[in-house]
Formats: structure tokens, C-alpha cells, sequence
């Protein structure tokens, strides 16, 4: 079995973190013995905290000459058989969009924690944003797939950062903490259980860890001074991982399964929670920090007796498209707060079936609770 | 949402009430509440005002912000005019009395404690008025145990200030409990 | 290929994937010459490369880990698989535009922090693969796809480079100087730290054939011709330098 | 345009006389390049002096360890022209392919 | 009035030229005279030319050391008064993107061809592919508008080129050239006309230069070394440039600006070319190269007597949303071949309210209209 | 601030942006007066800066063009406005981060290309603006937000590194030294090629209070202690030597 | 369509098809055609096959590329095997008579030129193999005019191999010319 | 932490001795040394040598052009203590803020 419980490294009971220090402990927990980082803003904590404990547990620790440097140094080290991560903000999460491409068409397991603030460019960099999820599914060139987690709490920092390794590793496929600054500073009790589950890589002596028989399959993978005599290439490659640069045939293998290894395997990976939507005429749909704001206008909306309910998506990317076209059609209406102009609304419209209401806010603070109330019931 | 509270520490940038903050945050996790606690952060933070908040609950909490203060301490005049103006519904004030003049706010408690006086009178140090602020806090709020405090005190501050800390927080609980009487 | 090679190049792969003449042919040669001479274990060994010509000296022949990487990028991905696993012997191999301009910063960084890695620059002086644009090396004065007309720009000084950014051990030799570039090699494989050689290797197709070299083997003459060894260089004056090369071992104790 | 791959390498034992030749080894110290040079001193004859192996960019020439005598891989020869060029004896010549 | 007659560079005529050869042409007529770039293929043929042009017509050309100082480079060109460009491919665009987010932010008029190759990653560096249509989008992070042309043959990467410098200079945005390799290296015949019409930047001496009183307007531009001791910053700024770091208000009008100056204008950026559209069952809705495949294949269709239509889409961002809903009405079903994995397809999704039906191919080849017609027949 | 240098100023603008002692105030007050003793016109100049805490010495403050860019690439900006308009007096001015660490290749290929711009690196050899984190010019053993038991890794000296890539004119100054600073500021300017000069300043709230300096006057009394004129340099025995920094101009031909 | 020619020249990499392609498209534009070409690009460009493909019609042309070519030229067996499988009715098949064997086709007029042997002979240069069959073709299928051919030339063909070029396509003509007798 | 800005400077003309200072401008050469020491030969009173100017990290010393006495802009001193330290005469305290 390759999902293994194993003792947590923290004791077992309630601490005071902030985001960005439980998601330290989420990536350490899970296995990640190999940081790579550049100083930004408001990420940084991460690496400072991961530096004094990656020392502690005896792993790696690289403060790189640039984000370009510190994805690509990640990479390096998962091949040579580490749990890698780094973490950033929106300018250097840009930068690395062609190493996350490199991933992607490798099959290289790595976590990438964005921490966003108010964008485009170095906008407000104190302050909070959710502008990044577009660029998380497109931000390198071509066409692949990866996964994306949005937590809402510090717990999730901690939580979501553990399945984002195990995801990783799992799919093989890079796989982003899409935080906010609102959630990355934001302190709040975390609860540690004394057992963490982790997914150990499959690895198969001898056997090709690119290709797979299955269209959607995952390859064992198996990693640098194995005596395997790997080749790892972003180039169009075959099975065995051996340069195919003219051939049709392997690259529209390729490129198909590395798509459906993530598409095709949905239900497994999207996680989404609800609340009030069986009787709910207005769906707010919301994901993040944002969705406490959403989730106290909800109960709120409720205690007046409002049909309004809400569907927080934990996963953003593979979008949720089952539960929006299912969800979306019972309340015929759906309404989308974003602290963008509306990036997770247009992916909505996609599927969904009814009216998408977005409303956007871009400037630099969070979504009051007030606001989506005041606007749903406007709606109403 | 009787059992949740929403405190809110303020003053300016230097003065410590973010670290205030997250002693009284981690101490009432230690006394196992849920709470979780935001501040002010960038630019700010040098000089400029500060503001710590921090939300109490016996229950997980749904939006961690404070939205209204039901316990606003303050430490600059300024902090108390722009506070004061969202305060929740019979909210209990606590400002520094020699920083702070309070103007009259209906439905509020309103108690001046000299945590900055005392400090240096005391301590010869006015930066541990935070810690004796937020001594006067608890014991005025009953928002969290003094045994929380000070272990929390010994989690968050460097090695060569726990002891100082450790006596402004005694000071703070007297001058509450002054205040109390 | 080469028989007493052949342990060293993985199953299948039959011929250099270069056009005729070119130097890298000779370098791939060297190392593998250098590895077999020291008897290292290819099963410890990764061979790290970006992308261009040069690139393709380790990856797919080498009969070893090699990581095939993005343009530039090579050391950066090297620094994380040498950091995490010590063991494993690293040698990046790749070009000078990709080591030098588009990777120029990771190069530099690897030598300020003494990351234990080979790196073994292929300098063509031009953008072979993508069709003999100017480099950051091209002589001032040569023609190339973007400078029609003679480059304008100085070209880096690679030994120089390198050092400036606290390489330990770093050493120019030609292709045209087999051996030596042999024993350089082995030498900066057994040190422990960041080592850096620059090697010089003619281009025949993208910078030959616009530069008026009528072969492969014009080429390789006109580069012995400017190469002169560093004790030769001591000897000589400065006016008879001029335009020479200087190869050899320019060792410099840590900054 | 690059060389076409036209011409293939023919091994001989005696021809014209050797061209005036490049040092092929500046790096060498004088010892080692006496003892190099020492292998090569009769003209157009092959002395298995190994400089077209080291100097091959296709890794297409292997000495015989039996025999001593250099062997060539016309089926991954290019047709450079580089061992002819280097070899210090003349031993090797260009021809076109048939 | 902005827009001026000028004079063509070449001589009117006909020409036999690639792509990447009309592109450059179109660059310099419509006044380009700073081009910095870094080598990549397929697109190193503009570079090529470019460096001799520029020669001849006195302006700069620069080789930069790689792709991220090649359009920082045309940044500091196009403030210092020049129209500048630069051309690359899938790699070089993504190492582009967070130079490309601060020409967005900073309203800085630039021209990006992206002469698209088989991806994602290195990929198949010779072959065609057309996967980075959402990169250009969102390909940096934080939220912002780009315009982006996708031409069909030689003749419109002359045209658009042109264009692409005029849409740039009048919504001081960037404005990306989609080519596809099969465009870029395909050769033929290529009009030029005697008089080319250009956009002149807007100046006004003394007026701020990032804001406007419109909440969608485009600020003239002054530039550097005309005493107007400009200010220019990628952060969050007032409309004389001054950085404002934390201001709410600010961020949320300059965020919106940046974003309504285009999508509002979309009415008369947008290009779109239909075809039997009117009593067509079928809509056909393609772009780039493959709609001459999908030409070739309706014309086809129709000559049998199928009910087909085709609508070509010019430009690609901002989306043509509106003739999307429109025509999708009418015709009640999509169709969208592309050598993607349907990344205009899904865009469509969010507009149509119809069935869309998209045709991936990711070989590395152009889409056979064979193909199309095999497919449209069995959707009918 | 300063009535003498108010015409350099941007109206409006009062203070400083640094925290009490920064050494970045000391080299805007040098900058400014070097501008001032030149008389060089604002309107010609174009004040180039990346991110960081000193890429606020020109942005917003000074009266004349600036341009404030990404974070690393202030050189790569500054080039194409210095090409496309030679006329512009270009410098850039901005932090060791900024500029040798993420920016590192376009410092060097500026000096390699010699592109007639005048950088200023202000060295204060920390992440001040994100919360001190270790540079590229953190001396060994110094602590900071990411090495709490000592930067192991070594640092650049960037002098030499500037040197290595083909600079003309490289040199160094304390902000200790400010009238030697403004000197070196006016020379540079006034050479019409690529110049450097690496500034030391301290940074007394990142790197200070870290290293327990305990005020901003102490820090800048340790730094005028390591400083040694090259002069004076050459003078002392390298054990004398040993922790100090060597400040002067180190004027090389091009390579 | 009877006005679309589409014209596939073949052969192997280094015998000079893409340059023979771009001269035939070329000319084509000045007779005031409209043209489109395209060609293999890539690893196959050195040595393997080459493939340059041009179509040629009176009004602007839809679909640039070949789907089944008019006029197939073939310079070497591997191209002639592959191309002859995508002809369209009636089309005109031109080989080099030296290098290429032909098997029969339905339907197809084929034509042996001995180019490179012409070449070879008269020019003493291999290398201009292409634009001998390339003036036969023009002939032969009279799709592009001499003169328009010559001036391609002149434009596409560096300095010192103009002349070589102008003499071989003249040679190509006559041997076309010869082959319509 | 950094320092609070709770300090000011005051100018007086008399005090304590001074203590030994550094050398401030190493690069100088020695006649323009000597030159600027001449400038400070009396202890405690300032005698307008210039490096308060110099060495203010917030621009806020100018000298009065009429008096050559130097003056400064308290509005937007942060207190960092610079002059006091670098005044070569002792002729600047700093005083807590009242």
C-alpha cells in the first residue's frame, strides 16, 4: 500500500500558527526534506521557519540565487529522491512558470506554496489577493494539467499542505497551496494528530517511468543513483524517456496522458464541502479566506431564513465541474466573491447551467462578510 | 455567538501590541479555546498605528476578523478615535491612561489603566507596557488564565526579556484587579 | 561507436548526434576517456545538461543518470540533486549560451557558494541548434546570424568570469588539446568542489561556414594556431598575445 | 551549408609525404610530447600514435588491444576529415565515397 | 487624429515571404524601431531580419542574454519614446510573463509574437503547436487585460503585426502576435500596399499619465527625457505614477482601469470573419492556422450541401464573447478544432449557450481538413 | 530635507523612506551632491531601480525620470532606454539583492557589452525590505532570518565580480567615506562606459539588531574600522588584512 | 479548383529541394500567382528527407498546404516510394532519372530527367541538381514563367552561385523542353 | 527593533571633551586631511567642517549659506545619532525627546 500512517513530528495537541508556519509543518509532516526559496513577501516566513527545522530533521535547506533557481533546484533534488517544496508570492510564482512546466511534462512531484497578494506586477505586496488561479492551470506554455488547493484556515495550511504531498506524489504532478495573504498571516489554533498519513512514491525496479500501457496511468518512479541510468528530459519524450522530437504518435501520447492522469482521476482528487444547498435558491460559491466571509453571510442569510447555501471548493484545480453543473441546476443561481475579477466565476460559467453572478474586489483587502450579505440579499 | 469574543489590541508601531496580541491569542489556546488572530501588517508596523485582534470562541470560528470589538484596548489616542467607532454592543475599553483621554461612549465600560506609567515607574523599561496592558485584560475580561499567559509569555519572547515580561504581566494583573474592585 | 567506450554509452545508442567536424564529438571523446581513466562508477554519476547542441553530449548517451534540462537552467536543477544526495558525482555539461548568457547567473552563484559540481562549458561561440545567432562568447567582429555585419559586443572572458565569482578550480582547454583536456577533466572531477572548464569547440556548420573556414579540419588548425598555453604565455609579449587564447589550469585559492 | 557526408575514410600504409603538421598537443609538457612524437617518426605509416582516436568527434576509432593498430567505424564515420588532418604521419587520406 | 497615413518602407507590391519574414516587415512599417530579443525556434527568423532592418532604418537592435531582459529591455525602449517588440516561442513567453505583467500594469504600448511550437515544456521545438492562448491570458498573476491576434496566413502577419502595434499604442496594453509555426515558416505571396496607417501616441504635456477621470480611459503617455521627470513603477500607483502601497482605493481603480480600458473597447478591438454563417446548423469556430483547415473543410461541406457555417476569430483576447452567444444561438452547435486541448473551446463554454463540441490534436502536426470534415459529418 | 538639494528633490517629497541610520540615506545624500557639484541637468537623466529598499533612493524621490521595475532586472530596463536613447544620462541605483542576486546575469552582461550606463549597488549585504533574509553578500558566519547559526555560504565580492565579466570602471566605497563616494559617484558618471561602484551600507534595523549592533552609530563605527584604502591595503601584511574590506577604484583596461 | 496547382518537390536532405521550392513559389508570385509554400523543417532538413511543397493557383488559396500534389518531383527513391502514394488524378510525376527507379502509376504521366547527371556533367556540380529539374519542371507543366524563374534567382541565391544557377536552370529547360518532344 | 524615533538633537556650543574619534574619510588624501581637520581644531563648538552633512542618512543638515553655520531640519531627523557619532568636535548630543 503505498498510503502509510507514520508518527507526526510535532506532539499530538493545539498549537498558535500562523498559516505560512503550519504549512511548514504540513510540507515537513508529509515528508519534505528539500527546500529550495528566495525571500518575498508575504511568503517568506515559510522559508525562514523551514530553514531553522529542515536543519533539525537533517534535510536541505537552499536559499537559491532567484525563484527561476529555486523550482528548478527542487526538481533536481526530487529526481535525486527527495519530497520537495518551495513557496512564494505572484512575482516569483511568474517566474517559475517555466520550471512548473518542466514539471508537469516530467511527472516531477513537487509543492509549490503560493502565497498571493494584491496583484498584477508588485501591486501591494503587504497585501492580500486570490489573483493567481488562472495562472496556476496556464501560466507555462502548452498544455498540461496540475492540482491546485485552496485552504481557508490555518488548519488547512497544515492539513492541505500533507495532501498536497501526497497528491503530488501520487499523480506525480506539481501541485500548488494556493494561499492568501489573509490566510498565510492569519494565527489561529491547530490542532496536530499524533498520526500523519503519507503516500510513499511507487517505485518498480526496471520498469519505464515514463509510459504507462493505461492512457491516464501514473508510472513508478524510480530516482538518481538507483543504479537505473534514468533519462529525464522536457522534451517530448518516450517510455523509457528517450527524446522523440519528430515523432506524432509518442507526443500526442504523451501530452494525452499527461492531461488525463489528472482529468480522468477527478472524482479522487476534489475535495469540496457544502452547506444549506438542498433547499438553497442562491448558491454562493466561494474557496479560501473568502469562503469564511461566505460561510458567516450564509448563516447568517439562514438565521433571517434566506434559501441561500454555499459550496467551498478546496480543490480549484482539476476544476469541480460535476458538483457546479449539479449544484448549479437545483438553485438556479449562482454567486461567486472573489478577491479578483472573477477567475473562479468565468470556470463556473463553464459548467454551470444558470445564472453565475460574480462580484469582484480587487483592493487589497479581504471580502466582508457584510458585503456578500448585503449583495445576496440583493439577489434575492 | 455568546461564547465568542472579539478582542482587539491597538496603539503605535513599536509599542509591542502585536506580540500582546499573540500571547493572548496563544494563551487562550492553551486554556483550549479556538481563537485566531490577525494584525496589521506592512508598512505600518514602523511607526504608524498598530493593531492586533484577536477572536475568542469556545466553538471553531467561522470569519476569524473581528467585526465589532467586544475589548478594545488602547495604547495612542488615535487608535482609541478610530476603534471606538466599532465596538460591539456594551464593549468593555481599556486604554492607557497616561496616552490615551477617553471621551464618553454610550453602552461601553470604559477603564484607564496606567500601563505605561507603570512600566517605567516600575520597570524602567516602557516597552513591557504591553505585556502589563494585556495582564490588566485578563483579569478585567476573564478572557484567558493567567497560567496560559505566562507560559505563553515563555513560548514567544526571546530568553533575555522572559523575566521582565514575567514581572509586567504580574503588574497588569494588580492594576486589573485594582481596577476590578 | 568507439569499442573501448562502449560500457559508458547506453544500449542503443550507435552514433554522436553532431553535425561532422563538430568539437563537441571530441569533448564527449575526453570525458568519457576521463571517466573511464578514473574508473568511476557511472551508476553514482548524473550528468546534468540544458538545451542546445552541447546538451546533447550527455543525454541520451551516456550510460548513467542524466537530467536533460531547460535552457539555462542546468546548474540550478544540479545544485538541488548534488545538495540533497552528496554522493552522486554531478557534472553539468552544456553549452555557452546556455551556461553563459541565458544561465550565466547560476553559473556565477554556483561558483560563489563552492556547490561540488563539474561544470564543463562546450564553447562554440554561437547558437548552434537554433541557427548560429551570436553568443555571449562570439569574438567581437564575427559574423553571425544576428550580426551580419561583425559582432560588436566583447564576448566574456569565461576563466575570468568564473573566478571573478570565486571559482576554485577553474581551467580553459581547446579540443585541440585532447589530452590535456583529458587530465583537466579527471582533475576537476576528483576536486571537491565547484570546478568549471571552459572548452573551446569549433562550430563548423552555423559559425564555419559563415565565418569562411572551408572544413572542419580549417577550423580545427586556425583554433591551434590561436591557442597558446599559459607557461607559453608568460614567455611571450604582450603584442605577440594578441589574439591568442590562453588555455590551461587558472587555479585561484577562495576569494 | 554543412559538408555532406560524402567522403569515407581510407586506411593506407604508404602515400605522398606528410605536410608540415601542427603541434596537436600544446598542453603536453616536453617530456610528454617527445615521448608522444617518439611513436610517429617513420612518414605515412600508421605508428598507432592514438592522436585520430582522442581527436575523433564521432568516437568512431578504437585501437585493437590485441594488435595494437588503429580501427575505424566507417558506419559512424561523418567524413570530417579531422583524423586525416591530425594525423602526424599522413597515414590517413580523404577519398569520396563511392 | 491619432491614427496617420504613412508611407510604406517597402515598395508596394507583391512579395514571397514566411511569416516570420511579414511579421518583421509589418513591425517596421507600422514603427518599430527597438527589437530586443533572445534566440529560440521557430520564431528566430524575426530576430534575424530584424537585426539587418533595423540597421538599414537607423533604429536599435539588441541580442539580450535571455528572454527576461529581452522584454524588460523593449519596456525601457518604448518609455524612452520608441515602439518596440519582441518575438519568441512557448519557453521564452513563459520566462516573458512577469515582465509582461508589469507592461500590463504599468500601461506600457509593447508588441510580443509568440510563434507557438508543440508544448508544454521543450517539448517538439520544430513542430507545431498552438497551446499557449490561455498563457497569453494569464499567463502572469493578478488580474489585467492583453489583446491578442491570432493570423491565418503571411498576408495577415504583415496586417496584424500592424495592427498590434496601433491596438498597443492606442490601449497602452500589450498586444501579443499568436502565430503558430505552420504560419510563421509558411511562405507566400504577400501584398504590401503603398500607404500603411499608423497609431502615434497620445501626448499631453503636464496631464498624469496613469490615470484618466474615465474609469475605462487610456492616459496619454509621455516619455522619458522630455522633462516631464516621469514616474514609472510596477507597483500599485496614483495617476502621476507615485507608488501607493496600501491605499485601497487606489488599487481597486487602477486594477480596474487597467482591466475596462480594454474590455469595455471591446466592440472595436475585436476582429471576427464569418462565413455561411446564416442558415448554418453547425458553427464552426476556429482561429490561427487551422482555420484555413476548417475554410477548406465548410467550403467542402457546403459544396455537398451541409448546413455549415464558419465564424474565425481574429482576435482572440479580449474574447468575442458577443458573437459567440449569437451565432451559437442560431446554429445550436460548436464545433472547435484546435492543436490544443481545447483551450478556445472552453472559453466558448462560458458564452454559448449551446452544445460545444471541441477536437483536440496535440501531435505536433497541423489538423488535416479532412479531419474536420470526417468529424462535422458525424455531428450531424 | 536639505535645502541645498531641494532642486533635486521631487516636490512634495519630505523624508527619507529609511528606518533611523540607514546607510541608504548617506548615498543619497552623496548621489545628489555629486549631481549637484557636476551640474548635470535632471531633465537628461533617467534614474533606473529594481526592488528593494534602495530602489526607493531614486523612486519617487528624486526630481527627474525614474523608473521603478521588477525585482532583479533594473539593468535589463535600463538598456533599452539607454539604447534607445543615448542622449539619456542612465544610472541605475538599487540593492545587492536586487541587483547580484536575482539580477545577477544582467549585471554581468551589462559590463561584459560595456552598455554606457553607471550602476550603484547599495550593499548592505541583507534582505532588508522582506525581513532579512541572507544575500549574496552576507559575509560567512553572519546571521539573518534564513542562517540563525551562521551564513555558511560565502559571498561575492562584487568588485571582482564586475572585473571578471569586462567592467571598465569598478570601484568601491563605504558610506563611511562619503566624500570619496561622491567623487567615485561623478567619475563614473562622467566615463562614458559601463561603471560600477559597490557601496557599503549598513542596514541597522535587518542586519543590526540580527547581529547585535546596538545603534545604527555603532554599526557604522565596525564598518569604518574594516575599511582599508587600497592604498593602504597595499601597505599591510595579509594577516593585517584578514576581515577587512578593501575599498578604492579598481580601474581595469577592457579584458 | 481547376486553377490550384499543387507542386511537392523531394528528395534528400543537402540537394537543395527547399531552396528549389522557395525559387518556384517565388517566380510564381512575380507571374502574379497566388502561392503558398512550405517545407520540412527540422532534424529531417539534415540529411533524411526533404520535402518542399508549393501551391500555385490563379485566386487566393484556402488550404496552403499539399494534400495531393499535381506535380510531384522526386530526387531520391525513399521520396518518390513515399510521395507517389499521395498523388491526385492525372498528376505529373518528374524524376531524376539517376537516382530514382519508378514503378508504374494509374493514372499519372511520368517523366525521367537526368539532372543530376546533367549536373554533374555540365556543371560539374552536383549541387545544382535542383534548379536543372526545377527549369524542366517548368517547362514540362508550364507553371511558372522562365523569366519570373530567372529573377527568383537573381533574389534568392547568394552572389556567387547566381550564374551556376541561371546555367542550370537553362540546362533544366532544354532537357524539359527535350522530355515534351 | 529599530530604534524609536524619541530622541533629538540639540546643537550647543559647548560640552564634555570629546572622545577619540574615527577616521572618518579614509580616502581621503592627506592634504585634503589636513585640510578638513584644520576646519575642527577647537573642541566642542562646531566649526562648520561639513560631515554632519555628509554623513546624514535623512538629508535634513544644510549649511546656511550666510553664516556657514550648519542647521538642521528636526521635522524630519529620525534620531538615528549619525552626526553626534561622526562630529568630530562633540559639538552634538542627543537628547531624549520631551
Amino acid at each position: 500500500m503505498p498510503f502509510r500512517e507514520t508518527e507526526s513530528l510535532l506532539p499530538s495537541g493545539s498549537y498558535y500558527f500562523s498559516g505560512n508556519e503550519a504549512a511548514t509543518e504540513g510540507a515537513l509532516a508529509a515528508g519534505c526534506r528539500y527546500y529550495a526559496g528566495y525571500p518575498i513577501t508575504p511568503s517568506s516566513e515559510i522559508m525562514e521557519r523551514i530553514a531553522v527545522r529542515l536543519k533539525e530533521l537533517k534535510g536541505v535547506f537552499m536559499q537559491m540565487e532567484d525563484e527561476i533557481a529555486s523550482i528548478c533546484s527542487v526538481i533536481g533534488a526530487v529526481w535525486a529522491g527527495a519530497k520537495g517544496m518551495t513557496a512564494t508570492s505572484g512575482p516569483g510564482f511568474s517566474l517559475m512558470q517555466e520550471g512548473i512546466g518542466y514539471g508537469a511534462f516530467t511527472e516531477t512531484p513537487m509543492v509549490v506554496v503560493d502565497i498571493q497578494r494584491a496583484g498584477p506586477c508588485t501591486g501591494q505586496a503587504t497585501r492580500v489577493g486570490s489573483g493567481d488561479h488562472q495562472q496556476a492551470k496556464w501560466g507555462s506554455h502548452g498544455d498540461y494539467q496540475v492540482i491546485a488547493l485552496s485552504p481557508w484556515s490555518v488548519q488547512e495550511m497544515y492539513d492541505l499542505t500533507i495532501d498536497a504531498f501526497n497528491l503530488a506524489e501520487q499523480y506525480r504532478v506539481p501541485v500548488f497551496l494556493m494561499g492568501e495573504e489573509s490566510v498565510g498571516h492569519l494565527r489561529e489554533r491547530m490542532d496536530v494528530r499524533p498520526k500523519v498519513t503519507v503516500f510513499d512514491r511507487a517505485k518498480k525496479k526496471g520498469t519505464p517511468p515514463f509510459g504507462m500501457v493505461e492512457e491516464d496511468g501514473v508510472p513508478p518512479m524510480p530516482c538518481f543513483g538507483e543504479g537505473e541510468k534514468l533519462l529525464v528530459t522536457g522534451s517530448t519524450h518516450n517510455d523509457a524517456g528517450i527524446r522523440k522530437t519528430d515523432d506524432p504518435l509518442v507526443h500526442e501520447k504523451l501530452v494525452s496522458r499527461i492531461n488525463n492522469k489528472v482529468l480522468n482521476h477527478r472524482e479522487e482528487i476534489i475535495q469540496t464541502e457544502s452547506y444549506y444547498v438542498d433547499d438553497a435558491t442562491c448558491l454562493v460559491v466561494s474557496y479560501g479566506f473568502t469562503a469564511r466571509s461566505a460561510l458567516y453571510a450564509v448563516n447568517k442569510l439562514r438565521g433571517e431564513g434566506g434559501r441561500v447555501g454555499l459550496l467551498r471548493l478546496k480543490t480549484i484545480w482539476p476544476f469541480p465541474d460535476q458538483v457546479i453543473r449539479v449544484l448549479g441546476k437545483k438553485a438556479g443561481k449562482i454567486y461567486v466573491p472573489e478577491m479578483n475579477r472573477g477567475q473562479v466565476a468565468g470556470e463556473i460559467m463553464k459548467y454551470a447551467d444558470c445564472d453565475v453572478v460574480p462580484y469582484f474586489q480587487t483592493n487589497g483587502e479581504i471580502i466582508d462578510p457584510r458585503t456578500i450579505i448585503n449583495q445576496v440579499r440583493s439577489l434575492a | 455567538m455568546g461564547a465568542l469574543k472579539q478582542v482587539r489590541l491597538s496603539g503605535f508601531g513599536g509599542q509591542g501590541v502585536v506580540l500582546a496580541g499573540t500571547i493572548l491569542g496563544h494563551g487562550a489556546v492553551k486554556d483550549g479555546k479556538w481563537v485566531a488572530g490577525s494584525s496589521s501588517y506592512g508598512a505600518q508596523a514602523r511607526g504608524g498605528s498598530a493593531r492586533a485582534d484577536v477572536v475568542v470562541s469556545d466553538r471553531p470560528i467561522v470569519f476569524p476578523h473581528v467585526i465589532e470589538a467586544n475589548v478594545l484596548a488602547a495604547m495612542a489616542q488615535t487608535a482609541y478615535d478610530k476603534y471606538t467607532e466599532q465596538l460591539a454592543r456594551g464593549a468593555t475599553v481599556i486604554y492607557d491612561d497616561e496616552l490615551v483621554r477617553p471621551r464618553s461612549i454610550d453602552g461601553a465600560i470604559q477603564i484607564g489603566v496606567p500601563a505605561t506609567s507603570t512600566a517605567i515607574k516600575l520597570l524602567n523599561q516602557q516597552q513591557s507596557a504591553n505585556i502589563v496592558i494585556l495582564g490588566a485584560i485578563a483579569v478585567i475580561t476573564g478572557i484567558v488564565s493567567k497560567g496560559a499567559l505566562s507560559s505563553a509569555i515563555e513560548e514567544n519572547v526571546s530568553e533575555r526579556f522572559k523575566d521582565l515580561n514575567i514581572r509586567a504581566l504580574e503588574l497588569g494583573y494588580k492594576l486589573g484587579e485594582a481596577d476590578k474592585q | 561507436m568507439a569499442r573501448d567506450l562502449e560500457q559508458y554509452l547506453r544500449s542503443g545508442i550507435t552514433s554522436t548526434p553532431f553535425c561532422p567536424g563538430c568539437g563537441h564529438g571530441i569533448l564527449m571523446n575526453q570525458i568519457l576517456r576521463a571517466i573511464d581513466d578514473l574508473k568511476l562508477p557511472m551508476e553514482r554519476m548524473l550528468f546534468v545538461s540544458g538545451i542546445g547542441c552541447a546538451a546533447w553530449i550527455p543525454s541520451p548517451h551516456f550510460n548513467a543518470d542524466t537530467l536533460h534540462t531547460l535552457h539555462g537552467r542546468a546548474i540550478a536543477f544540479a545544485t538541488g540533486a548534488k545538495m540533497f544526495n552528496p554522493a552522486l558525482k554531478v557534472l553539468v555539461i552544456s553549452g555557452d549560451g546556455d551556461l553563459t548568457s541565458i544561465g550565466g547567473n547560476h553559473l556565477i552563484h554556483a561558483a560563489r557558494r563552492d556547490i561540488a559540481l563539474t561544470v564543463i562549458c562546450a564553447n562554440n561561440m554561437i547558437y548552434g541548434m537554433t541557427g548560429g545567432q551570436a553568443a555571449s562568447t562570439t569574438p567581437v567582429g564575427a559574423l553571425s546570424a544576428t550580426t551580419m555585419e561583425g559582432n560588436t559586443h566583447r564576448p566574456f572572458d569565461l576563466c575570468k568570469l568564473v573566478e571573478g565569482a570565486g571559482g576554485s578550480f577553474v581551467a580553459r582547454y581547446s579540443v585541440t588539446q585532447p589530452l590535456s583536456l583529458k587530465e583537466g577533466i579527471k582533475k576537476a572531477i576528483m576536486i571537491d568542489h565547484f570546478t568549471f572548464i571552459d572548452v573551446l569547440s569549433p562550430c563548423p556548420t552555423q559559425y564555419g561556414r559563415r565565418n569562411r573556414y572551408d572544413s572542419p579540419a580549417g577550423m580545427l588548425k586556425t583554433l591551434m594556431e590561436s591557442c597558446v598555453t599559459l607557461e607559453e604565455a608568460e614567455r611571450l609579449s604582450p603584442e605577440s598575445l594578441e589574439g591568442k587564447i590562453i588555455t590551461g589550469e587558472f587555479r585561484h585559492g577562495r576569494a | 551549408m554543412a559538408e555532406p557526408c560524402e567522403l569515407k575514410i581510407k586506411r593506407r600504409s604508404k602515400d605522398d609525404p606528410a605536410k608540415s603538421r601542427y603541434q596537436t598537443e600544446p598542453g603536453l609538457d616536453e617530456e610528454a610530447a617527445v615521448e608522444e612524437a617518439g611513436r610517429c617518426l617513420v612518414n605515412n605509416v600508421c605508428r598507432s600514435c592514438d592522436l585520430c582516436r582522442y581527436f575523433c568527434p564521432d568516437l568512431c576509432i578504437t585501437m585493437n588491444e590485441m594488435t595494437g593498430s588503429i580501427e575505424i567505424d566507417y558506419d559512424y564515420c561523418k567524413g570530417c576529415g579531422i583524423c586525416a588532418f591530425i594525423c602526424p604521419k599522413g597515414a590517413i587520406t580523404m577519398v569520396r565515397e563511392e
